[in-house]
């Protein structure tokens, strides 16, 4: 089965995820997801084919913690995001890797910047997406965002979805 | 406006009033920078500090680089298969010689001008070397070794005072909670998957309270126990009923107590199913066998927060987690965590484990960062300090009998701390 | 390179000459740490420091938090329906209790272990408070006050000396250009649109200075002057002829002057048209009715601009703005501003104030980011303070009659700046 | 009504402004601009519904005043940029919001870098636009500026186009 | 953990032991941000600093700005052609006058108040003047000339203090090799395009040895060598057998030696042809008519790294930079570098000098970035100095003859350093 | 002879160099210019114009040199990149300015983060390629990168291809 989605239709379904996010509207953002999809965070400097069963990595989500972590943080108990921090989501460098409608991957680069209690803190990176496309619309599967940093230490935190 | 103008020392950073039942800490201690200064010089200069633990670098030529205590240090297996720690600075001009976080190799060269040493850090090789007279120390061109470098049941520890104690008396009481650890395996203890490194607005001492204080989990962890919920946990089932601080001496204290979390061993919970069960009972049935019924269900039940003075913690709780944390300066400092698991677990087993440590651990935990920014608040708070000076940490003073929900156990690390620091010895 | 080596003290700071007609301040005053600790202690905690406007905590359970002299305050409006500063620490470990920039609630719980306390800053409810003894002092566990906090026709001030006087002696001359500013409306004043928060790289002394520049206007503000001729405004046409500094005494001192642009209160420029005319003209009516012919025409045409040692500016220009800053560092400093004005004024009047506001001030204004460059570049001219180490402040000595484009205003600020840091009370 | 532009039309427009700004070629950036439009930058950290009849803004010009900006930044003696900066403006997150030829509503994410006197200046946040298009011509009716931060003590100013 | 700590002072910072052959520098030196301070009283405020070359500013009118030693200052050539320094600071209130870089002007005016001088300095207009009282001294108004400005063919350098010896007494032996470098052109020299400007992160020192460091040639450069190689170069070819150290006096010395590479003037590699070969041929010929075979060949073929103390590097190779260096911190640097060329060379050869300065020098290059990584490495190495304490800068003590791979040339460094830090004069 | 392709493949070979560059596969990378083809980095704060005859540039790489500078960076020796940083490539604004298959005119911004030695360097400006299409295939010849700040102050050095 051939790939039916283009680049431009991914990054507008990018665009639209990123916005989700800089909105903290995370409740629609877990819509953009196929039940059972998963979310994971290796690292700072991991490269792509780290797998959390052999690293300790900052967030490996299955689909039950995800959608535990979106509750989680809409609540005001979620200290470190109540008040909620000023998110700004920037997506570049779209490339999709190939596949079927069934499963194809997409990669794009990513800055995400997170303004709170006085600082900006910025993350970089790149994110890996296992997607699909069903009756034409995109859905992610697997989501991994790794940060090409050496380490968090002025992040100090992922608890923001990068 | 930053915070200019520094107070002036008080008579006593640490005041306890047993009488009245008040324990009050001077909120100076958090921020300024002749408090660190004299930190370095009275505690880190002079304790025993965690460098790492064995299963790190399994084999000969395996090697680590880290910073312990404001120095940078490679942590080395010998061709020998003896563990060695030497300061990464070559003897030359200075530059480190290893820039590799980890590795496993034959020697080290610097890049400056090649000078190389082998595992051992004797000098080897460098170019030109007829250009040199003949040493007059033997060694002088070597890579310098720790003062001190001991280990405890694979744990090892620098100290950069010659003279200090040996490990084992320095560790007093916490030999029993490390044995408690290590006792999980019938084989060894393992870090696993690496490190976890991060960083955050907050003095050191801070985390050092926080990494054994009782009193903020409800609060401050609100959402974690709604998730230890919905993923089908109870408040009430803890299997223990223990909540207990102990002073371990020498600043070290711990709480034990029971939670309504999984361990890995060997508490099961309703997520893991059966199977689950079923695992959890057999370890606890091994252990029995190997510690009879007593301390097998101590290893089993009981979590534990342990501090080791004045900042190696190991948490013994729905996982367990070995950290050390370092001032960057009076308001920052950086995090290192471990995962620590035993070799012979099953693959689910493990699984379980990692799952549980990253639910509530680490940077991306459904704890950890709340725990970090209510760190951080505190120390925006200190910026008030002329006028709001005193931290309070009376909680159970007085009282008859004391539980792992009282402050008894920051009152232990802040009287060591307040000890040295007077430079009483 | 950095400025490394900064150089010793000077004899004086400030030397006046009256004989040769020189006024000289040496740059070290702008840029050394040990002079900032010194201000610090010997003048941000001593002065009454501007807070806040009434007007911002407006009903009950109102709140703001804002950092003051190197605090962090919660400015409140209590149950009680009156206004309260408390620092932004919790009694317990010390986290801000309090995060929001401003709000409106029922109490401040405390992240931490979630002590809660009242608007009046009293600990309403800790969990588990049966493990605390009784308090030994009453209070001991609620939010501290500032001080002092004390306010006149609503424009709060907190001290942080509990031994200085009180606010109106301290304010002195000022009372009167306050006055003239609040009788603009027959209601109140208000703070409107919120709070413009920037800062930049320069010593917080030389925002003092500017604020009341004359000198500056036309070299540093062409831009804006050539915007209000294209506006339709003529250089010339002023209302009035006055120009005249007057030292206000304890260090304020104010400029008053004709200016060409509008003034919502009450002088019409072309571009509000006859409607704007009109209407100006029955403000300045009613203003007549209330004070008479003169004080109208003062209230309704002259400009001035007032500082009220050591840095809480009243701009009453083509709009009215409230500025205080604080330095961050010897180099760096943050200015919060606000605009003032008449609850009463019609919705025209209030945009045309706020159009106003934005052509001439703040960040993104004609004129302020041009004043900010130029402090900026004193700033980094002070590097080279060991070989050309004198500030000129000498504009206007020895003349018969002072004009508001001399500096006798800027050396009022710094006779007393000499006064107060030379210990002097 | 409908409208008639896609995205990458957008975008090729957006990124042309950039260049104007980069070259700061002001006065074909006006050109962008309907007669009668209006550019507002409200304080860091504000919401999209935030108005300057109500709160105090960084930016709020009519057409007559951002005219003026446009005049005043060309002159020798507006000083805080003479010598100019060096800026670099980063769009990212084209979005077309949908609506008519007449009236339709885009949104970009952007990070913009001013260089100057030894120090680099971050500005990060998203655009508003209220667009048109007329004869196949897109052009500028209200374009609002948004800094995703708390505050701009970092920056101190805006005294660029962001 | 930063390094917070900082020891007690050694008793020496140098200790030089001829007996057994060692000579270390403690690396204290390199961090203390007390040694920094005395480094800028005692060093940068005493001794020579590089200001700029005389093309820079070719014609009245061109005028740089320029940070030396900590200051700000104008470099400017006057009406009467002649090269000024000022301090970039207004009389008035102290603004940056200048904030070109560089460009050619008729006055500087100040943004502030407007205050104009002329190309000497001279206040020629400042509004309301009348509103002044006489100028009580000649010049009180005017900008500020530096205490000292001297130049050496070309060179020009700036003395923060009035004292000091005059410029050519202070460069001493390095005269000679200043001639052979001017001496490269019948005409003149001239700075070609422009300046790069880096910093990094290490102690200003580090660059001070590492720029005439023989010894880390080959293992630091492999990939440059390499290159040399592929790009048709013989290690083995260097026209010439010299290899030397020499103390120049003043804590100013050089190494002079043969190298493979190519130099415009006037060694040709196979890379530039037979056409290549004739220039130099050529080039080489006029040099022997102007000063004889011997000399000729030297300046033809020798390489040189000189080192004019303490931040002055004159490195005449494959292409001629001159580099001076400040620093920010005691552990941060900024770097200037320029080439410098015949303004009588051809076109192609220009082309060439230019190819060969990038191929080696600069941020780009294919060898300093390496310089830089070194040194950079060698201060995260003094982390660890309370422990490895001691740089060894031994090679070729107690050796018959000295080579340009020895390190006699960082001890001639070492030994002035030494003497004017320990305030001998 | 008119121009071939469009913007949006222009991107796709971009954001496919950039993924090259951040991933370290350098050869693979060279293949993207066509023989005798150069790349060139001029001091930072320079405006287009800036030539190596006459300026000093950090780079100004001819095709031996060019190839020189991928040999040197794949050695253990090359140890300002060795171990390697890690690099994050961002590409944004992308234009293609014009010109025929034979040599047609691409600009883009980007911001380039180098991570090593516990800091991470950021790089921020613009590209200027010279590119040709021959049987549909993209080719570079001739590469220039801007740094839009006024000095390198903080990152020191080019050692990475930005
Ligand atoms: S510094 Fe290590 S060999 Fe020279
Ligand atoms: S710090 Fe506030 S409740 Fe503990
Ligand atoms: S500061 Fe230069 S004219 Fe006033
Ligand atoms: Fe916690
Ligand atoms: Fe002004
Ligand atoms: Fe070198």
């Amino acid at each position: 089965m051939a790939l039916s989605v283009q680049r431009s239709e991914i990054e507008d379904f990018l665009y639209g995820e990123a916005a989700l996010l800089d909105e903290w509207r995370l409740e629609e953002w877990l819509e953009l997801f196929v039940e059972g999809a998963s979310y994971w965070v290796p690292p700072a400097g991991s490269d792509d084919s780290v797998e959390p069963s052999t690293t300790l990595f900052y967030v490996a989500d299955d689909w039950f913690r995800l959608q535990q972590r979106v509750k989680r943080l809409g609540k005001k108990t979620a200290h470190v995001e109540h008040p909620k921090s000023r998110c700004r989501h920037m997506v570049s460098n779209v490339r999709v890797l190939g596949g079927s409608d069934a499963n194809f991957k997409v990669t794009s680069n990513f800055v995400t910047y997170r303004s709170k209690g006085g600082t900006t803190e910025t993350y970089l990176g790149h994110h890996l997406y296992d997607m699909c496309v069903e009756d034409g619309v995109v859905r992610i599967k697997h989501k991994r965002s790794f940060l090409d940093t050496e380490d968090i230490n002025e992040q100090g935190k992922v608890s923001i979805i990068i | 406006m930053a915070n200019i103008h520094t107070p002036q020392e008080p008579e006593s950073y640490v005041i306890e009033d047993q009488e009245h039942g008040t324990f009050r800490v001077n909120r100076r201690a958090f921020v300024a920078p002749d408090v660190l200064a004299r930190e370095q010089e009275r505690i880190f200069d002079r304790c025993w500090l965690y460098l790492g633990h064995e299963s790190e670098i399994a084999i000969p030529g395996d090697f680590l680089t880290r910073d312990v205590g404001g120095r940078e240090l490679i942590f080395v297996r010998g061709k020998d298969n003896t563990p060695r720690a030497f300061f990464n600075t070559c003897p030359h001009r200075g530059a480190l010689v290893c820039q590799e976080k980890q590795g496993q190799d034959k020697m080290f060269r610097c890049i400056y001008h090649a000078w190389t040493f082998d595992l051992q850090g004797k000098l080897i090789q460098r170019p030109e070397a007829e250009r040199y007279a003949p040493a007059t120390q033997a060694g002088m061109h070597d890579l310098v070794s720790v003062p001190q470098l001991q280990n405890y049941r694979g744990l090892y520890f620098v100290n950069y005072d010659v003279n200090a104690n040996d490990l084992v008396t320095y560790l007093a009481g916490a030999v029993e909670y490390i044995d408690l650890t290590m006792d999980h395996s019938e084989v060894a203890m393992e870090i696993v998957g690496g490190i976890q490194e991060y960083g955050f607005q907050a003095n050191w001492k801070l985390l050092a309270e926080n990494s054994f204080d009782g009193y903020h989990g409800l609060p401050t962890h609100a959402t974690y126990f709604d998730y230890v919920i919905a993923a089908g946990g109870q408040l009430g089932d803890n299997l223990t009923e223990i909540s207990e601080p102990r002073d371990l001496g020498n600043g070290h204290a711990v709480i034990e107590y029971g939670a309504p979390w999984g361990r890995p061993i060997a508490k099961a919970v309703a997520a893991w199913g059966n199977e689950g069960a079923a695992e959890c009972a057999e370890i606890r049935d091994r252990l029995e066998q190997r510690f009879g019924r007593e301390r097998a269900e101590r290893i089993a039940y009981n979590n534990f927060n342990m501090l080791i003075f004045p900042n190696f913690v190991i948490n013994n709780i729905m996982a367990i987690t070995l950290r050390t944390f370092f001032p960057q300066s009076a308001d920052k400092q950086t995090v290192k965590a471990w995962a620590l698991a035993p070799v012979d677990e099953s693959a689910t087993m493990r699984e379980r484990r990692l799952y549980n440590f990253l639910e509530f651990l680490g940077p991306g935990g459904f704890a950890t960062p709340d725990d970090c920014e209510a760190l951080r608040l505190c120390q925006q708070g200190y910026k008030n300090l002329t006028s709001a000076a005193w931290n309070d940490i009376s909680k159970g003073m007085g009282q008859a009998e004391l539980v792992s929900n009282d402050e008894e156990q920051m009152r232990v690390f802040w009287r060591e701390w307040d000890r040295q620091m007077s430079g009483v010895s």
